[in-house]
C-alpha cells in the first residue's frame, strides 16, 4: 500500500480522499491555492504545501508545482479527484514519468476516452450502440448541414473536447446552424484548448444513466448498477438516485454489460463511469465515458457499501479486484442532492460568501460530505458545490421523504443555496412517480415556484419581525454585529431588482 | 410599541404589548422568543433575522423560508415615505449584483445606451454574469476597469 | 396513522423521534424543562409546551402535566423515548385511561417485565436459562447468606425494579454480605422507590449481549440480531457493536429463538430488547426486558436497514409487521460510540458548560445523532449522553478503522467528552480481536493512558503557545476577545487552588 | 522575541524570528498559523488554545490532544526571577492573583491579621476571591483601596 499520497484538488473531494486514505492509513499532501488556505482539507491532512494564485492555472492546474510538492514530499501516488488535473492525459503522462503513480487510468487510456469523437468510433465498433452522428470533426457548414439533414432536426452540437455543458448546442431550425456552430466553436476553443465539434442526433425527453465500473490492472472488471442522473439545470447534474426508477433488473444487466463492454474497448483500469442517454423507449445510447471519480459516487456507495475512494486507491497499487460481479448485491436506494452556493431564483447565479451559521442534518440514513465549516469563506474562483446530501432508504419512497426531512433540517445562512430548489424538486408529483427527464425543472417551473413569501408563515414572519424591532428598539446588545453584514445582502437583492428580475 | 408591516401585498397592523405578547390585526397570540427558536401560542419555529436595516429587520427566514419584510414604527412612517421617493430617483446607479471579477467592459463613458444593454460582464466561480443598463441614458461615469475585483454593493456605473 | 405524537423526553432521543415522526408526516409536540427551551429538539418539532422547572420530578416525571399537554394539544400518542417515563407501568395505565396511545408495550406486560423476579420467573418457565440465584425477594440475611453458600461465591446482588447499575454489588466474601446488603437495599430503596433485592450468581468474564426484537399486536414477533454491548464503564455501556465478534450464525439463531420466547412468554408488543450475560463457554443467561427503545439501536438500524422508531410508531397504531424473520438479513458491521459530556480522567465526573466550537464527523458510513449545536450550553440536570457517533462498515476492521477517522475528526470544546476514552479503547490490541468483558475498562488501565501532555506533538503544542504569545505581544485584533474568557477560566482555575481544590 | 517553555519535565528555548520562522531549541521551523490551523515545515496540525494568562496560552490543544504549558518571555526572566526571590524572602508580599477590581478591604494598616484571614475581596467577571494573610503578623501596609482595578501580580499589602 502506499504510505503517503498527494491529493491534487480541493475542497469536499479533498475531504472526501483524505477520509479514505486515513481509514487505509495513508498519509496525505494537501496542495492549496493562496485563497484556501483556511480550507477544511487543508486541516484535515498530514501535510499542506502552497501551490499559487487563487486562478485555477497558477494553483490546482499548475502540473509541473503539483509533481514537484509530489516529489520532494515524498508522496508516491497522486489523487487527482474530480474536475482540474483529473482527466487531463498529459498530466498522467508526467505522473508515469516521473514515476508517481496516478489514482486513475494510465495515459494511453486517458488520451482514448478523452477524444469523444475516438471514443465514440471504438464504442461503435465494439457494439454499443451510440447516438447518431458524425464520426469525424465537422469540416465545414456545408458538411454540417448534410449531416443535420440526414439525421433530422433538431440535433446537437458538441465539443470533441468537452465536458459539463460548455460547447453544447441544441439546432432546432437548419438556418440557426451556421451562427451556432460558430458560437460552440468559440466556447470549445476557449474552454477546451481545441475548436473541434461534432453533430448528434437529438433524442426526445431523455435520461442521463450512467454506470460505474470499477476495473483492475489484471482484465477483471466489474459494474456496481447505475446511477439517474436526470435532473439537471443547464446540463449541470444536480440530484442523482441509484436505482434508475425507470430501469428494471434486466435493463440493469443489460447497460452494465455495455458498460463493461465500452470499458474494455479502451483497456479502462481504476474507477469510472459509462454515461448513456435512455430515450422514451429505453433505448440507450452512450455518449462517454469520465474516467474519474464522480460527484455522485455516494449513491453507489451506499447501495454496495463498497468505499469507491478506496478501492480507486487498492486498484491503483496494483491490487485485484476484491468482488466479482455476483458479489455485487444493490441494497434499497440512495439519492444525493448537490447543495450548490447559487441562487436558483437568479438564474443560479454563484454566491460566494462566508457561511455564518450552519447545520447539517444527521440521523439514520443521512450521509454529508463537505467542506464547509461555519466561519468559512467560500472563495469565488471555484466550482460552487459546498455539500453534498447522500441520504439512504429501503425503498424510493422511503429515500424521498427522508431527503426532504434532512433538507428541512439543513441550515446554511450567509450564502444561497440549491436546498430550496431541492425541496421543490422533492414535492413534485412527476418526480415522486419517477416521471422525469432533461428539462424536468424547466417543465415543471420549479423556479417560479420557489418564491420568497410563501404565504404559509407569513404571519410568523410578520410576527419575529417586530418581536425583534421591538427587543432592538428596547435596546439588546446582541443585534449590532449582524448589521454590517446585512449590509452585503441588501445590495444583491437590490441588484437583482435592478436588473429588471422579480423582486425577492 | 406599535408597527405597521408590509409583506407582498398584504399589510398587518401589530402591536407588541409585551415581550410575551403581541396583537396582529386585532388577534392576540402568545410568543416566546429564544434566539433563533420562536414559540407563537406553542407552535415552534426556527426563525432568523437576515438583514436589518435601522434596527428594522428586512428579510426573515421562517422553517428556512424567506420573508421580506417592510416594518415601520407607526410613528415614523410619515418621514420614511419621503426618503423612499428621493431614493427612487437615483435609479440610474449600477450595482455590482455579486462579489467578482470584471473580465470586460462593453461600453465607455459618455456613451448613449438603451435600457437592458450590456454594460460590463463580471465573472465568478466560473460563471460569467451580464450587467445591465436600467435605463436608457448617456453613461455618465464607469468606475471600473477591466480585472476589477469588485464586491457586492460596489457602484460600478452611472447612467445619467 | 396517527396525526400527532407527543414526545414525553429531551436530547437527542427526542430529535431521533422528531426525525422519524417527520418521515411519517405526523406532527410531533415537545415538552421542556426550564432549562431545556434553547434545546435543539424544542426547535425540531412542531409545538413545544413548557411542563415546569429543571428538576425529572417537576418536568419529565410529571404525568399529570404531560397527559394534559397531550390531551390539550390533540396528541394521539405519547412515545417516551428512554429513560423518565419510558417504563413506568403508571404511565402506561395513565395513558391507557386517557385514550392516549403509549408507543411500546401496554400496562401488563409493563408490570411483568419490569419487576424482575416476575419476569425471571416466567422467564424459567419458558425454558430460557437464567444466572442461578433467588426466586423471590431476599427477606434476611440469612436467607441470604444461605444462598450465597449454596450458589458459590462471588455473587451479585440486585435490585427487583432495578437498572443502570444502582441498587447493584458484588460480593466476595461472605463477611461482608450483611453491609452490602444493607447499601444495596438503600439503593433501591432511593432509586427505584422499592427496597427489595434479589441474588445472583457470579459470571467471570461475562460479555453483556443483547437481542433487538420487534412484536406487533397480532401475535407475530421476529428478532433483528444480537448488540454486543460489553464495553462498559460502572455498568454503563459506552460502546456496541453488531454482530457480536463472538457470536456465529448458529449462537445467533439460538440467542435470537430465546429472546422471541422471552418476549413471547411476557406477551410483549412493539420493540424491546430482551439482555443475555454470556460467559466464556458462550452459555448466555437472560438478565432482563428492556421495553423501550434503546440508546444503541442506531446499529441494529444500520445493519437490518430497518428505521426502529418508526417501526415502533407503525406497530403502536396496530400495523401488522412488514417483515418475517427470513426477511431480516444483517449487511456488514455497525458500532456506536456514545458521546458523554463526562471526564474520563477524573472519574467520569460529569462535566456540562457550553459548547463553543463543534464539528461533527461526516462521510460515509458515518451517522450521527445529537442534540448539541455550537453556542447550546448543555443543562446539569439530565443525563450526560450529548452524541451517538454510529459507524458501519463492511466488516469489523473496516468499522474499527472509520470509527477511529470519525473520532479524529470530532471537535467538542468547551466540555470534556468520552472522545479520547474511545480513541482509546480503539486502539487496545485486544479490542481489536474482539477479546473483552465487561471489566475490559479497568483492566486495560484505559484511563491511565488518557493522559494530558502526551509527548507526541509536545513541540507542536510549544509552537503553537509561542507564536500565540507572540502574536498577543504584537497585538492582532483577533486575540482580544478571546482574553476575556479566558480570565474567566483563570479566575475559576485559581480560585480553586486558593479554596484548597487540586490545582487544575 | 525569546520564550521559556516547560511542559511537564520537559523544557524549551524558543525563539520566535518572524511570523512565519520560530527556533525550537536551537533547531528552525518553518510555521503558517492561520486560526485554528498550524503547519510546521508543511506538517499540518488542529490547535487550539483553551486557557491563557496574560496573553500566555497555558492550555493548547493539538489534534485535540491536549498539553498544559508554562510560557516565559525570557527578556523578563532576569527580572521575574529577583521578583520570585524577593517573594521567597518577603513572604508577607500579598500580590493580586488576577486582574479584576478590589470591592472590599477587611483589614487596616497597622492591625494584626492571623494566617489566613481575609484581607481585601477581588471581583472579576462576576466572581469574587477572597485574599488571604500569608502569614501571621501586622499589616504594614495597604497599597490598593476599594474601587481600584488591579493587574495580576501587582502588590497588595505588605503583612510583615
Amino acid at each position: 500500500m502506499f504510505k503517503k499520497i498527494l491529493i491534487a484538488n480541493r475542497g469536499e473531494i479533498a475531504v472526501r480522499i483524505i477520509r479514505a486514505c486515513r481509514e487505509l492509513g495513508i498519509q496525505t499532501v494537501a496542495v492549496y491555492s493562496s485563497v484556501d488556505r483556511a480550507s477544511l482539507y487543508v486541516k484535515l491532512a498530514h501535510e499542506a504545501y502552497f501551490l499559487g494564485g487563487p486562478q485555477p492555472k497558477e494553483s490546482y492546474l499548475n502540473m509541473r508545482k503539483i509533481i514537484e510538492i509530489a516529489k520532494s514530499s515524498g508522496a508516491q501516488a497522486v489523487h487527482p479527484g474530480y474536475g482540474f488535473l483529473a482527466e487531463n492525459p498529459k498530466f498522467v503522462k508526467l505522473c508515469e514519468k516521473n514515476r508517481i503513480k496516478f489514482v486513475g487510468p494510465d495515459s494511453r487510456t486517458m488520451e482514448r476516452v478523452g477524444n469523444k469523437l475516438l471514443a465514440r468510433k471504438i464504442v461503435e465498433e465494439a457494439g454499443v450502440p451510440i447516438i447518431p452522428g458524425s464520426k469525424e470533426p465537422i469540416k465545414s457548414n456545408k458538411e454540417a448541414r448534410d449531416l443535420a439533414r440526414r439525421l433530422g432536426l433538431p440535433i446537437i452540437i458538441k465539443a470533441a473536447y468537452g465536458g459539463g455543458g460548455r460547447g453544447l448546442r441544441r439546432v432546432n431550425r437548419l438556418k440557426e446552424l451556421p451562427s451556432l456552430l460558430k458560437v460552440a466553436r468559440l466556447e470549445a476553443r476557449v474552454s477546451f484548448d481545441d475548436p473541434a465539434l461534432y453533430i448528434e442526433k437529438y433524442i426526445r425527453n431523455p435520461r442521463h444513466i450512467e454506470v460505474q465500473i470499477l476495473a483492475d490492472e489484471h482484465n477483471n472488471m466489474i459494474h456496481l448498477g447505475e446511477r439517474d442522473c436526470t435532473i439537471q439545470r443547464r446540463y449541470q447534474k444536480l440530484l442523482e438516485e441509484t436505482p434508475s426508477p425507470v430501469v428494471d433488473e434486466k435493463l440493469r444487466n443489460r447497460l452494465g454489460e455495455a458498460a463493461v463492454k465500452v470499458a474494455k474497448a479502451v483497456e479502462y483500469t481504476n474507477a469510472g463511469t459509462v454515461e448513456f442517454i435512455l430515450d422514451e423507449r429505453k433505448n440507450f445510447y452512450f455518449i462517454e465515458i469520465n474516467a474519474r471519480i464522480q460527484v455522485e459516487h455516494s449513491v453507489t456507495e451506499r447501495v454496495t457499501g463498497i468505499d469507491l475512494v478506496k478501492a480507486q486507491i487498492r486498484l491503483a497499487t496494483g491490487e485485484r479486484l476484491r468482488f466479482r460481479q455476483k458479489d455485487i448485491s444493490l441494497d434499497g436506494c440512495a439519492m444525493e442532492c448537490r447543495i450548490n452556493v447559487e441562487d436558483p431564483l437568479n438564474d443560479f447565479a454563484p454566491s460566494p460568501g462566508t457561511i455564518r451559521n450552519l447545520r447539517f442534518p444527521g440521523g439514520l440514513g443521512v450521509r454529508v460530505d463537505s467542506s464547509i465549516y461555519s466561519g468559512y469563506t467560500i472563495p469565488l474562483y471555484y466550482d460552487t458545490l459546498i455539500a453534498k446530501l447522500t441520504v439512504w432508504g429501503k425503498d424510493r419512497e422511503e429515500v424521498i421523504r427522508r431527503m426532504g426531512a434532512a433538507l428541512n433540517e439543513f441550515i446554511i445562512e450567509g450564502v444561497k443555496t440549491t436546498v430550496p430548489l431541492h425541496k421543490a424538486i422533492l414535492c413534485e408529483r412527476d418526480f415522486q412517480r419517477g416521471k422525469i427527464s432533461l428539462s424536468f425543472i424547466e417543465r415543471h417551473r420549479l423556479l417560479k415556484r420557489l418564491k420568497v413569501n410563501n404565504r404559509a408563515s407569513e404571519k410568523i414572519a410578520v410576527i419575529t419581525g417586530c418581536l425583534l424591532a421591538y427587543q432592538n428598539r428596547k435596546g439588546t446588545p446582541l443585534k449590532r454585529e449582524k448589521k454590517r453584514e446585512n449590509l452585503w445582502r441588501r445590495g444583491f437583492a437590490e441588484s437583482k431588482w435592478r436588473r429588471g428580475l422579480k423582486k425577492i | 410599541m406599535r408597527f405597521r408591516v408590509a409583506v407582498g401585498n398584504d399589510h398587518y397592523r401589530v402591536e407588541v404589548k409585551e415581550p410575551g405578547m403581541i396583537v396582529v390585526n386585532g388577534r392576540p397570540y402568545h410568543v416566546d422568543l429564544n434566539k433563533d427558536s420562536l414559540l407563537v401560542n406553542n407552535r415552534s419555529y426556527e426563525i432568523s433575522s437576515l438583514e436589518e436595516e435601522n434596527g428594522l429587520p428586512t428579510l426573515i427566514s421562517v422553517n428556512q423560508e424567506l420573508y421580506r419584510l417592510e416594518i415601520e414604527e407607526a410613528e415614523k412612517l410619515a418621514v420614511r415615505r419621503k426618503i423612499e421617493r428621493l431614493e427612487e430617483k437615483e435609479e440610474g446607479t449600477i450595482i455590482s449584483p455579486m462579489s467578482g471579477q470584471i473580465i470586460s467592459v462593453e461600453a465607455s463613458e459618455g456613451e448613449r445606451v438603451n435600457k437592458d444593454e450590456v454594460i460590463l460582464i463580471l465573472e465568478a466561480m466560473k460563471m460569467e454574469s451580464e450587467v445591465f443598463s436600467p435605463k436608457e441614458g448617456r453613461i455618465k461615469e464607469i468606475r471600473v476597469a477591466k480585472g476589477d475585483m469588485v464586491n457586492t454593493g460596489d457602484v460600478l456605473a452611472i447612467i445619467e
